[in-house]
């Protein structure tokens, strides 16, 4: 499916993607969105990327491992999970810092935990549709 | 950190599955990794068995949320010994299975999702949140439908099909069946829905609301008339993949029916209770028959599986201490004997590269040892005094006896009539495998091995059996203190206020 | 609206068993995830609907006031929709090696690993 | 005025509902229905705008940036499937 | 005592490992293990004989107030000598019976397993343990009677024996399970102590029967006798050992043993006498009618359990007395026939009386063996046949119901008995020599020392019985019942009635062995054996049972997904009408607050239905897959209006991925499988009424009331504690993170799985 048109709108739409994807992410404690939803976005944004240019060329240009992804999400998740444990308190206890960033709002143990699942469902939803794709 | 067992038995084997994948491609590093980790496990398992039985209950309120609303895993002394159980079967039959598969691709896939299976397993065994249960499921159900796809032959995706299938609407049942509940008290934690439910309105509604959970439960356990996925999958899978799938799955079911109907909705008295002691009859007779008409070693043993199912449901529906003792009896004992004989199968299979009855022999002659180590586990099987089946059959007996209830009395003896079916089948084997003559019907010569040929080449899957047995023969000859396990649980979770009040009092 | 949405369910329901039971493949991914359709709207139904109201504290306000969607409900949805997604991607794809191995998208010729022999 | 303008679009896109629906059911070929089914993604699209200012809560926007996000995708995949089953 | 079991199950342990050092005597080391029992029996015969009952209790399984019981009391210290002097002389036979057997090995682990197990019947003093032990006898003799394994034959009769006696093992365990319930204890001493226990108990016939089934599978009386005949197929050492002497008299211990209990329970008589009468004269006839010496000798063996059934039924003093006399006579002379039968089997190849002839001069030693025990078993004075068969026709005679029966039967069996006799003492060994398969010589001394002692005990046991037998007799008689009159053994009592009956039965006995040919004839004429008997309701059974269970499995498991889900839900639906009709409540509290149809929403809802009767009906995968996506985006529109943006999107982006994971995966597969009418039509009816229920749920469980605390709970604290103010999102990272955490795995696993499926090329293993 490589054309013009494709090429020329993935190339924009990608950040597009990744950038509402990041915008959903972190603002999901208090608005719709949320880790899943975004990594969902993020990755049909990279597989739009690899419909129009191929797996192959998007594997190659992101230095993408899916499986690696996931394990990279799942340890973050229980990193974060586990944090609270080490102040005595039960696992996943919602721990927060007091600042508060700009667009990105609170940090804190959940914000983590959110993350990591943004990150599994990126690695998930690329290595099934990178691997249906390719073959 | 006053729940470092409990934590270490939930979270130890997530934390080898990530490390596993983490070692993508390292075999020998991600093996080492796995047999550590499951020594761990195993010692974390026993510390938190100890802990459950002298501490009566772990609980971790997760979040550290007020109980009720945040999710809390429990581990009561019924857990304890499933976990116990759960975690003995994970060292062995990860020995098993690390020896028994040969091909690094297959050992790659096999390694990180067995650990994800022990992690849904663990969590299904603690789950004190009737949601969280279903998400524990789903990891374990998922992790086995990888499990019985590798090696991707034409049978086993046939059978996964099928299997996948029938789990989902399993599950689809569950949900529907949580929905109710949730519909009808706002709650999901356990012990505030066996608070709330019994005290509702319309007990008409609450026991449909039950009934979801009999079926999504049975289809797990494998009960009449919603056993089929189970032969039709379980001898399709080489045992070594799927030998902890295989052991502990229906097991789960049990446990939580045992869970749901004595906590949630204690079964005394229900319109359930006639209703699952009929099934169970059914359960036994029908598999105990279709044991009898199969000519395989793996498909005997698997319709084994479904009529052995039928004794622990009948201990759960005679709702006495004394029965469902002997039902969780039953359940240390089956998953100790059948996951031997699956494994003994798996060795026969691997040495004679067939599992058909028709083209086996010979075995007695040639293999001595695997005949005994066969007949205990057998023997034991059928309830031959003193193998440990004798002494689940004789708990069940007699808590079904002591009621004096026409039904259960009926039931009870019918239990009986089937173990003499059950031997019949089990000789079946014995008589084929092991005592006849080796038929040479392909051509091929009778495979020259013994016992020290097999030792060099899979000695992870000779020492689990060996193991097995020895753990079989030691809670045979010494039953006392598991039997007493078993009554000391079966009280606690017949007292529903004790897990109740226990939970919901938690600071 | 209440009885429209559960017949609307039950009709789901039906639908995905029908399509289950079925002889194709295909028609069998598509039943389940009829099912899961059936599920959540089940479980989104049975927990009380409200219109329009979703259970987002508004900015100026520190709790929910008093009519809003159940967030429980919800949630349980949110994660049962992602772990059926899960299955029915495995699923779609195991038909796909199904029909590589035998050959056949009809589900009444996979009866080998049943029958007796 | 908005109040007119809403319910004159509600009633605009309830029409196009329909006659989607009858595009769809009638097909006859597969784009003519993968056509019907884009249009009604963004019908959908158009109705949680319109709803997002019934309900006065800007929180229905954020699905309908989401679905306009990624309603294409079906149609594309469709494409790619005809487009390979061509080849 | 319980050190004695122990050093049997060691024994039995180390059977193959001794066989391997020393293959030629390894039976001979063994036979010390019973020579050293059969000492301790004797050391401790004079305590017992003094009344006292030696009584060993070890702690085993508390939880379920069990422990390891042992007793020893005259009737047990009677088996004990007789299992373990039996056994010495089994033992040394075997040794040489098997002489160049590869398989010695495993055959004397399990006799050594068998002699443990026996005599842990007989010494337990729990029933339990008793049953423990019991079973191990069933188990050991089907490995025993399969030692052949190679023949087809043997594995037939080690199931058939093995099935028959389980199963009444199984009959037993209901009935000791009843009685521990009913009496309170299983321990023998207490249960003996106090027999008035089961007195009026309305469960005391149906625990007797129950028991009765058990010992009478056992000791093989009618109908349950076939499978000692075929059990035949055993070693000779085994069909003497467990199939005359010992386990087969298990049943008669057994019933011996819990007489006191059973006593007052009417039915316990009635059901021996019968059993035991039929049992007797119905195997006596069989063993006339056969020539297969091993079968003869099995029908007698099933006769004489017969009668000693029916003694210990009678319950006189003197025929409890009988019993035990006769059970002695019975075992030393049956033992020793078993092995002369070994012998000539062994020696000439062949086992026909009919064709079997003078081999006293080429086997003078088992010739002398098997004369003797012919000579007692016909009750020719002075042997210790003739003593038993004395009592044994008073203790008939002497029977106060139904009593000329009782004994006519009884002296007809005699006279069968004595015929036999002939054939054994007499017709094989002497006149012309018979062709024989293997050219016949003296078996090997190992083989005739038993069977010369045994015989010969059988000669002094008559001679002086008075001082030998007569007081062990008399006190494991006194066991069993509060035997008011000491037994009084010896050769001359007088010319009385029974002395004239016993010369009778001589007479009639010698006539009988006359015209045996005339009777075998005449019964083949009649074909009596092939009449049908439980033996072949057996044969029958079997194959029928096989035929039930694959007409069940082919029904049950056809292999057809469709029949199995229509079977999960109609048992779904069926149990919930089911419940709701046991329930009968269907109180409505009303759907109070139910929000107002909007037109545009019905819109939507037709919208979806058009999908969902498109995808349906529709013959193309594409527009089916297009049609579902329509019903996705209404579900998801539908989670929107009702206040879940989260729920809403997640639907949008799953459906929407989803269909694409579809159309990448479509281009492999072929078109629909035909749509076939006939089959819409039935698979509609399951569809239907499954939706049907599930909305009538639905609708009446939100006709209830609801209050939900975590809705409460959750809106309350979501901003102010977890500092979040999208509730949902907030429940799946925190409140129920454990969920996510689990819910993000099975995505990983998932993922895993499809690059299992897809990517691994594994190799053919």
């Amino acid at each position: 499916m490589r054309t013009v048109i494709f090429e020329t709108a993935i190339k924009l739409l990608l950040p597009l993607f990744i950038a509402f994807s990041l915008f959903l992410l972190f603002r999901g404690h208090n608005s719709p969105g949320g880790g899943f939803i975004g990594g969902l976005l993020a990755a049909i944004g990279l597989f739009l990327r690899a419909m129009v240019f191929g797996t192959k060329n998007t594997i190659a240009t992101y230095k993408i491992r899916p499986i690696g992804i996931i394990a990279i999400g799942l340890s973050v998740a229980l990193v974060s999970i586990l944090i609270p444990l080490f102040s005595g308190l039960p696992l996943m206890t919602g721990l927060w810092f007091d600042l508060t960033l700009p667009l990105i709002g609170k940090l804190g143990t959940p914000l983590m935990f959110d993350i990591g699942v943004y990150i599994v469902v990126i690695g998930v939803v690329l290595n099934i549709t990178f691997i249906l794709s390719n073959g | 950190m006053q729940n470092v067992y409990l934590l270490s038995v939930l979270l130890i084997p997530l934390l080898t599955a990530i490390t596993i994948l983490f070692l993508w491609g390292k075999v020998v590093a991600q093996k080492i990794v796995g047999a550590i980790s499951s020594i761990l496990y195993l010692f974390a398992a026993i510390m938190l068995f100890n802990q459950a039985l002298t501490s009566g209950m772990a609980i971790e309120n997760v979040g550290n949320w007020p109980i009720g609303f945040g999710i809390v895993l429990v581990v009561d002394q019924l857990s304890a010994i499933f976990l116990m159980l759960c975690a003995i079967l994970s060292v062995v039959a990860f020995w098993y299975g690390s020896s028994f598969i040969e091909s690094k691709a297959s050992l790659s896939i096999f390694l990180p999702v067995y650990f994800f299976l022990l992690f849904g397993l663990s969590g299904a065994f603690m789950a004190g949140d009737i949601f969280n249960l279903y998400v524990w499921f789903e990891v374990m159900l998922v992790s086995s439908f990888v499990l019985f796809t590798i090696g991707a032959s034409r049978s086993q995706l046939e059978a996964s099909l099928k299997y996948v299938t029938i789990n989902v609407v399993s599950s689809a049942l569950f949900l529907i069946g949580i929905g109710i509940l949730y519909g009808l008290t706002g709650t999901l934690n356990m012990a505030m829905l066996g608070k709330l439910l019994p005290e509702l309105q319309n007990q008409t509604l609450a026991t449909v609301g039950a009934s979801f959970f009999l079926i999504s439960f049975g289809i797990k356990a494998a009960i009449f008339p919603l056993f089929f996925w189970l032969p039709a999958t379980y001898h399709t899978a080489p045992i070594g993949f799927t030998a902890l799938v295989v052991a502990l799955l229906t097991k789960v079911g049990i446990y939580s029916l045992i869970r749901f109907f004595t906590i949630i909705y204690p079964l005394q008295g229900t319109p359930i209770q006639p209703i699952l002691l009929v099934l169970a009859a059914f359960t036994m007779v029908v598999g105990v028959f279709g044991a009898a008409a199969q000519t395989d070693f793996r498909r005997i043993l698997s319709f084994h599986i479904v009529s052995q199912i039928g004794y622990m449901i009948m201990g759960i529906a005679i709702y006495t201490p004394l029965a469902i003792a002997g039902a969780l009896f039953f359940v240390v004992h089956n998953v100790l004997v059948k996951t031997n004989l699956f494994f003994i199968a798996g060795l026969v299979g691997k040495l004679f590269g067939t599992y058909k009855l028709k083209e086996l022999g010979g075995i007695m002659q040639k293999l001595p040892f695997v005949a005994i180590l066969f007949a205990i586990s057998a023997f034991s099987l059928t309830g031959i005094p003193p193998l440990t089946g004798f002494w689940g059959k004789y708990l069940l007996a007699k808590g079904g006896f002591e009621t004096g209830n026409t039904l259960i009395t009926i039931v009870t003896a019918v239990s009986l009539g089937v173990s003499l079916l059950t031997l019949f089948s089990m000789t079946k084997i014995w008589n084929e495998a092991f005592w006849k003559p080796f038929p040479n019907i392909c051509g091929d010569l009778e495979p020259s091995t013994n016992f020290r040929s097999i030792l060099k080449a899979y000695p992870g899957m000779l020492v689990s059996i060996f193991v097995l047995t020895a753990i079989i023969l030691v809670i045979s000859f010494f039953p006392n203190s598991s039997i007493e396990w078993c009554m000391s649980a079966a009280e606690n979770i017949i007292n529903r206020d004790m897990y109740i009040n226990g939970i919901l009092q938690h600071n | 609206m209440e009885i429209i949405l559960s017949i609307l369910t039950g009709l789901l329901f039906a639908a995905g068993l029908f399509l289950m039971l079925h002889k194709g493949m295909v028609k069998l991914i598509l039943g389940i995830m009829m099912l899961s359709y059936a599920t959540n709207l089940f479980i989104f139904i049975v927990a009380r609907i409200t219109r329009g109201l979703p259970a987002i504290i508004p900015r100026n306000q520190d709790v929910l006031a008093n009519s809003f969607a159940d967030p429980v409900s919800q949630a349980l949805i949110l994660t049962a929709i992602v772990i059926g997604f899960g299955i029915q991607a495995f699923a779609i794809v195991l038909i796909k090696r199904v029909y590589a191995a035998t050959g056949t998208t009809n589900m009444d010729e996979l009866n080998k690993t049943d029958n007796l022999e | 005025m908005l109040n007119i303008a809403i319910i004159v679009s509600v009633f605009i896109i309830g029409l196009c509902m329909l006659l989607v629906m009858i595009r769809f059911i009638k097909g006859p070929s597969l784009p003519d229905r993968v056509t019907a089914f884009d249009l009604f993604a963004t019908l959908v699209i158009a109705s949680i705008a319109i709803f997002s200012l019934v309900w006065e809560n800007t929180n229905f926007l954020d699905v309908a940036v989401v679905l306009s996000l990624i309603a294409f995708l079906g149609a594309m995949s469709f494409a790619y499937y005809i487009l390979k089953r061509r080849k | 005592m319980l050190l004695i079991i122990l050093i049997g199950l060691i024994a039995a342990a180390v059977a193959a490992t001794i066989h391997r050092i020393d293959n030629n005597r390894a039976g001979i080391w063994l036979s010390i293990l019973p020579l050293g029992i059969f000492i301790w029996g004797i050391a401790h015969l004079n305590s017992v004989l003094l009344n006292n009952s030696i009584i060993e209790v070890y702690p085993w399984v508390d939880s379920i107030c069990l422990s390891l019981t042992f007793m020893l009391d005259g009737l047990s210290l009677f088996f004990v000598l007789l299992v373990s002097g039996v056994g010495f002389f089994i033992f040394i036979y075997a040794n040489s019976y098997l002489h160049n057997d590869p398989n010695k090995g495993k055959f004397l682990t399990y006799l050594s397993l068998f002699m443990t197990a026996m005599l842990g019947i007989v010494m337990s003093g729990n029933l339990l343990i008793l049953f423990i032990f019991w079973e191990l006898t069933s188990l050991s003799s089907y490995l025993l009677i399969g030692f052949y394994s190679a023949e087809e034959e043997s594995r037939k009769s080690a199931l058939m024996a093995m099935l028959v006696t389980v199963s009444g093992g199984l009959f037993m365990l209901a009935g000791i399970i009843l009685l521990g319930i009913e009496a309170g204890t299983l321990e023998l001493d207490q249960l003996l102590a106090n027999p008035t226990l089961l007195l009026n108990n309305a469960k005391a016939p149906i625990i007797a029967v129950l028991i009765m089934i058990g010992a009478l599978t056992k000791s093989a009386q009618f109908p349950f006798h076939f499978w000692l005949p075929n059990a035949m197929a055993a070693p000779a050492p085994v069909s003497a050992y467990l199939h005359s002497t010992t386990m087969v008299k298990a049943g008669v211990f057994l019933l011996a043993r819990l007489s006191p209990v059973f006593v007052n329970v009417p039915i316990w008589q009635s059901v021996l006498v019968h059993i035991g009468g039929i049992t007797m004269v119905f195997g006596a006839l069989m063993a006339l009618m056969n020539t297969d010496m091993k079968k003869v000798l099995a029908y007698t063996t099933i006769s004489a359990l017969g009668i000693m059934v029916l003694l210990l039924g009678i319950g006189t003093t003197i025929s409890v007395q009988a019993a035990m006399v006769f059970l002695l006579a019975h075992a030393l002379y049956k033992g020793t026939l078993f092995m002369v039968t070994g012998n000539v089997d062994h020696e000439t190849g062949m086992r026909d009386l009919n064709l079997l002839s003078g081999l006293g001069k080429r086997m003078p030693y088992t010739f002398y063996a098997g004369a003797l025990a012919a000579l007692s078993m016909a009750g020719v004075i002075p042997f210790f046949g003739f003593v038993a068969k004395e009592i044994l026709y008073g203790a008939a005679f002497d029977t106060p119901l139904v009593s000329g029966i009782v004994g006519v039967a009884t002296f007809l069996t005699g006279v069968m008995f004595t015929a036999l006799a002939f054939e054994f003492g007499y017709k094989i060994f002497m006149g012309m020599q018979a062709e024989t398969p293997k050219h016949p010589h003296e078996a090997p001394f190992g083989m005739i020392l038993g069977p010369i002692v045994l015989a010969t005990f059988g000669l002094i046991g008559g001679i002086f019985s008075e001082q030998i037998a007569q007081p062990l007799l008399h006190q494991s008689s006194s066991v069993i019942l509060n035997v008011d009159k000491v037994l009084q053994l010896g050769l001359w009592h007088g010319f009385t009635l029974i002395f004239a009956l016993s010369l009778l039965t001589l007479l009639f006995g010698y006539g009988v062995f006359k015209v045996r040919q005339h009777i075998r004839a005449f019964s083949t004429k009649l074909s009596l054996s092939n009449l049908p008997g439980p033996e072949a309701l057996y044969f029958k059974s079997i194959p029928a049972l096989l035929q039930v269970a694959i007409k069940q499995t082919m029904f049950f498991q056809s292999g057809i997904l469709r029949n199995y889900l229509t079977t999960i839900v109609l048992t779904l639906v069926s149990l919930i009408v089911a419940i709701s009709i046991i329930g009968g409540d269907f109180s409505v509290i009303g759907l109070s607050k139910t929000i107002q149809v909007k037109w545009f929403e019905v819109v939507f809802i037709v919208l979806m239905i058009v999908g969902v009767v498109n995808t349906l009906t529709t013959t193309s995968r594409l527009t089916a897959i297009v049609s579902l996506g329509v019903v996705g985006y209404g579900t998801a529109a539908i989670f929107l209006y009702y206040g879940g943006p989260d729920v809403a999107m997640t639907q949008f982006l799953i459906e929407t991925l989803t269909i694409v994971l579809f159309v990448l995966v479509l281009n492999r597969l072929p078109k629909f499988v035909d749509m076939d009418k006939r089959l819409s039509k039935r698979i509609a009816f399951p569809s239907v009424i499954f939706g049907a229920t599930m909305s009538t749920i639905l609708l009446w469980v939100l006709s209830q009331q609801m209050n939900s605390p975590l809705k409460d709970y959750y809106s309350q604290s979501s901003y102010l504690l977890a500092k979040g103010k999208n509730v949902v999102n907030v429940i799946l990272v925190d409140f129920r993170g454990i969920d996510t955490l689990g819910e993000i795995t099975v995505l990983g696993i998932a993922a895993i799985g499809i690059y299992a499926l897809l990517k691994v090329k594994f190799s053919k293993s």
